[in-house]
């Protein structure tokens, strides 16, 4: 017997409204609240079309308002909804931080497992597309760190559909952070319907044995990128592309780091506290006897965000990847 | 303030202000009230004392406020919700909460933050004014499945300078929600006096600024709390929105165990206040309207002392707390990281 | 509503309507707003053409604002603080700021951050409504040192329903420190009408909860723009505290360049509303009263013309930002983590 | 010549108050703001007198508004005062994380230094006294992932005032954080005046050759009862208190870790995410070729701080860090 499942050619934008769409439409408790997700259908159409098809009540235009707005989401959430939030960049979930560190966070394990916030908090994050200040922070860290919520961010249209559907089925909080570089840098087959890729397993985007590359998000492209010329120089990298930040996919870096003994970690976020260290922490505590060279990070500075006219120059590139490559190599 | 006068029923000698309410105030309710009052403030001393002798943790009086929780949890129904702070368990064990797990609560345990089955109450929310964005969404959800059940959250005067409290009335008034936005207006947030809080001089009027009615009463004339949340709560049903209630009531004593209110407030006001009791009030109004039956009420207090006594005995023995728990409820299915430090911890125990 | 009416000095027509302001309309005052209206509205244009061109990053047009802006920057003493948002360059141009520099902002330099010497403009505030509470403390500060300076702050519709707005104002009414909170109602959050913003039919008796004076006045009259927000200023010189004014205004444009509006609305809508253009109404005034002088007035046209491709030009020229600046300020002195990365980089960048 | 300086025997949280009335008195720029602070002298007597010596202006109730206060303390700062805010509790300073993210942390980056923020933050942290829920948060680490923002977090009183007079005379916002558990655990020799110590720099407060055992604020008594525990074994540790932990004493640390080969980290915080990764990226970095053993880290675990009736199996003990240096040790 075979299943013809027909597929579209989507980006990673359109690939997230497949699955809000898919998700509302199977269930009746989803619902989407944002700043301009109705009539605009999102900054980025991340959202077009839903409040047409799905209605004012279920894609909800909310007041400017993030701690309000995810306030009540979390009441929402504990009454039975399941509503999937938009914050329209990431760097303006900060007024909703206390609401998501003292409740989103906490009500399951406060409650003993009587009450529950089964909600998903996306925001697209990154720098890289010419955006105002404050557009563009990339402080997944800050959620990380952060028990009771668990933090995704895929790189592709394939595992932002598949993630997305997963983190709303989720039972608890998901942050579902979306690389804006990646929205429409490029297509993919995305199947209709419903499918799921389980939160917590990354994936081998290149098989190699010399070096272990991890990176996440935006910087999937970018790591991809420097494989591959280090590839030319006859050096094969292990690229793994996390997928979901929290809780690391233990087994796939640690047999990854034991295979190559050599790691890279590209990270778009400032390098102290950011996630890349959890991965160093990981490799210490799993990795010590398999290591070869020091961990490289490749990261952005111990600066904010600078102004866009500077943000190439805070970015990891491919060549600066590939250095740390080599570094680790000939170590 | 004109604009907002206090709406009063009795007064502080006990007699009826606004006649209309006369025949509302039926034997049973007044007796119901009256149960309720001497029931919370029986075990909200308690509790003070089980402080003082180590067998609870700090903990959050609410004598002198008995009316406006008593008369505002009475004014709910059983399928309502009910979002307290950490001092309103005075209106939560009105609503049906458990007073063993109330005490739980204060002895640092989180089987305190469970409602008994069916009741919707929801954990005393700790960091001030969050758990008004919480109500407005639990109210829209209620309206979204097309019930007629409302929502009532309690904060306190000092809570109203959080910006979740003016994003929780915003949202509460746009989503048009059957929600009840309960105000103590005790006075003082710790020790800051309301007039280091706000320039105004009512709580009331901020429902202007939402284009909702605010409303002013006596919070310790339980019959004007009572009856004035009735109506809020119907209009809630009635898809009539959100309203903004402020009860004007008074602390006796510290902000929490931990406080000492000497510090900053004269101790001869609270005094001065205690003549204007909410229960003192009461017991004013059921003696002149010949409903005081020493006997009755003898009987009521033993009843609540039983209860209580019951109620801490069940908390002392109740078996300790499992190191366990603080790894098994973090997620519905715990991450390998705490799955990890679960047995690392456990088996690190057992080794020792 | 009736409380807050619109107040309005000039009409459509170019008629004044309150007689009692005829005197004050010099014709020195009048040819001074009248300038930096078409200044404005001839810069505005021009960013949104060097935007489509690519010159400069995405960019927020003001167009049909100007009486707001212009209006209240003029009522401003040289020594004020102005706070403004990423839309308010017409305001903070008029007050003083550098054309070059206000470009620069939106080429993404941190240039455009820096104000000329001496004067008190902070950068725009991204997040939404998160300069109120600094207006406050800057006025406080302003008090402490016993100066007549005030402070103004400038925001939108949308951001009177953040937590900021609610702590900034009410902060501001409990200190009583002399700042003006200018809200421009332009009746749009991006998308988002007012009416799903708040449940109010007016921002200006938001007032009501802080106590402070509310004013609403019709944006698009620069007369009374300017002469309630210097009585405002005034109040708050005297002592007398904070205001909020609401200016009713419109954009004509999108919210940026970056922004859609048929998305969102009636195209229709914005194309009647030029029928009460702030700079068209002032014009039907200069006309009336005889004052107009077509030599004049293209006179006064071909120096804003040339100022601003004067700085178009600097802009373009401005020497190419150095990346040694995003480490350099930081801290005032950098931390070995940033002196380390940006060694790191600068080798690594010489190498390559 | 001889200089006598007279001391007093003071806990940490009254070297606190007397670094504030040290700097309200030196300079007029200074004030004192938060919740509770003025007549009350603040929930833990820190600012105990010092509205009555310095007045309503200079000791400031301010209304129960993180955000809207420490965006106030943001515009006095930049318009020349130097305020020091007082936040509760650190469980408490979410509401402001926007203020401090978007704009103490990064005003003078912005204006290329045109406008600073010469702030501090203070704030009781920490679990182990039996405070209700969110009153015992240690997330340090959502400040050392922000650059713009020094973290500075004493054990001992000389330390608190020293530290805390150079955060008031720093040119950039400082988060001051004062562990509760070590408020009145135990008294010490203050100098009476101004006496200033470094940000950035720690304290070796033992001396060892065999494990390096590193901690702050509240977890240094911990860790130096187990170095005892431990010397008693033969096995002689050489104790950090970081006291800064951004930015971290490079120095201090690399030189004490290149030593020993060998590292212990005790942190309060969760271990997801926390300053105990920082100081394993910075062993990786700058230690490679002279680990011994992987880095044990002792932290509270993946879980929000629990209710009081469980804090202390939340909390790292001494037993836990014997355990660990032992594992490093023989490793
Ligand atoms: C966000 C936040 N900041 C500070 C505190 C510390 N705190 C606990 S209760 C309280 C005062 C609350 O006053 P009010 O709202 O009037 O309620 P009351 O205690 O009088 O019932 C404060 C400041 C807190 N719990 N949450
Ligand atoms: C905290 C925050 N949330 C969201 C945004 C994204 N955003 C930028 S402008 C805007 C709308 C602002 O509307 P309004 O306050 O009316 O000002 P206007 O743009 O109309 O001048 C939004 C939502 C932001 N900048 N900051
Ligand atoms: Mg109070
Ligand atoms: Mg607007």
């Amino acid at each position: 017997m075979t299943t013809t499942v027909k597929t579209n050619t989507l980006t990673l934008v359109q690939a997230v409204t497949d699955a809000l769409r898919t998700m509302l439409r199977e269930r009746e408790d989803v619902l989407v609240l944002g700043e301009d997700v109705g009539k605009n259908g999102g900054v980025f159409r991340a959202t077009d079309g839903l409040q047409a098809e799905f209605g004012e009540d279920r894609v909800i235009d909310t007041p400017l308002s993030e701690a309000g707005f995810t306030g009540a989401a979390i009441g929402m959430a504990v009454n039975g909804l399941r509503p999937v939030v938009e914050i329209q960049f990431l760097g303006f979930i900060y007024p909703a931080y206390e609401q998501i560190m003292t409740h989103a966070a906490r009500i399951r394990s406060r409650t003993l497992g009587h009450f529950t916030v089964p909600m998903v908090i996306r925001a697209p994050y990154g720098a890289g597309v010419r955006a105002p200040e404050i557009h563009s922070d990339s402080t997944e860290a800050l959620f990380t760190h952060m028990p009771g919520v668990k933090v995704v961010c895929p790189s592709t249209p394939y595992d932002a559909k598949g993630l997305l559907i997963s983190a709303i089925e989720d039972p608890d909080p998901v942050l579902f952070l979306e690389p804006m570089r990646c929205y429409r840098a490029f297509r993919e087959e995305v199947p209709e319907g419903k499918y799921t890729i389980e939160i917590g397993k990354g994936k081998r985007v290149r098989e190699g044995e010399d070096v272990t590359v991890i990176a996440w998000g935006a910087m999937v492209p970018v790591a991809m990128k420097a494989a591959e010329e280090a590839a030319k120089k006859g050096i094969n990298a292990d690229v793994i592309d996390l997928r979901t930040l929290y809780p690391l996919d233990r087994e796939l870096i640690v047999e990854s780091v034991q295979k190559t003994g050599r790691t890279v970690i590209v990270q778009e976020a400032h390098a102290t506290g950011g996630v890349a260290n959890d991965l160093i922490a990981l490799i210490n505590d799993e990795c010590f006897l398999y290591q070869k060279a020091p961990v490289e990070r490749v990261t952005g500075f111990d600066v904010p965000v600078p102004f866009f006219s500077l943000e190439d120059h805070y970015l990891p590139t491919p060549d600066r990847v590939l250095y740390a490559i080599e570094k680790a190599v000939t170590f | 303030m004109e604009r907002f006068p206090i709406i009063q029923i009795i007064d502080e000698e006990g007699n009826v202000v606004l006649p209309e309410y006369r025949e509302k105030l039926t034997k049973e309710l007044v007796m119901t009230m009256y149960y309720h009052l001497i029931r919370t403030r029986t075990f909200d001393r308690k509790c003070v004392s089980l402080q003082r002798q180590g067998r609870i943790g700090t903990y959050a009086p609410y004598e002198g406020q008995e009316a406006s929780q008593v008369g505002s949890a009475l004014a709910l129904e059983n399928d309502d919700w009910l979002f307290p702070t950490y001092r309103d368990h005075g209106a939560t064990m009105t609503f049906g909460h458990s007073l063993v797990r109330i005490l739980l609560y204060w002895k640092g345990r989180n089987e305190g933050c469970v409602p008994p089955d069916g009741k919707k109450i929801f954990p005393p929310s700790v960091p001030i004014a969050t758990q008004l964005p919480h109500a407005a969404g639990a109210a829209y959800a209620e309206k979204r499945k097309g019930t007629k059940n409302a929502v009532i959250v309690y904060f306190g005067d000092g809570a109203t300078s959080e910006g979740d409290f003016h994003e929780g009335l915003n949202i509460a008034s746009v989503f048009h929600v059957p929600a009840v936005f309960f105000n103590q207006n005790n006075q003082y947030a710790i020790s800051v006096p309301i007039t280091r809080q706000m320039k105004t001089k009512t709580i009331a009027q901020k429902a202007l600024a939402y284009d909702i009615p605010g409303i002013r009463v006596d919070g310790n004339d339980i019959f004007a709390v009572y009856f004035e949340t009735k109506k809020a709560l119907d209009r809630a049903r009635n898809g009539e929105g959100p309203t903004l209630i402020e009860a004007v009531t008074w602390r006796y004593g510290a902000h929490t165990t931990a406080d000492d209110p000497t510090k900053y407030r004269d101790q001869e006001e609270s005094k001065r206040r205690r003549e204007r009791d909410p229960i003192v009030r009461v017991e004013r109004f059921l003696k002149q309207i010949g409903w005081w039956d020493e006997q009755q009420i003898k009987a009521m207090q033993e009843k609540v002392q039983a209860e209580i006594e019951q109620a801490v005995a069940e908390m002392e023995q109740f078996p300790e707390a499992n190191p366990a728990d603080m790894f098994d409820f973090v997620f519905a299915t715990p991450t390998w990281t705490i799955e990890q430090q679960k047995q690392m911890y456990t088996s690190w125990r057992e080794r020792a």
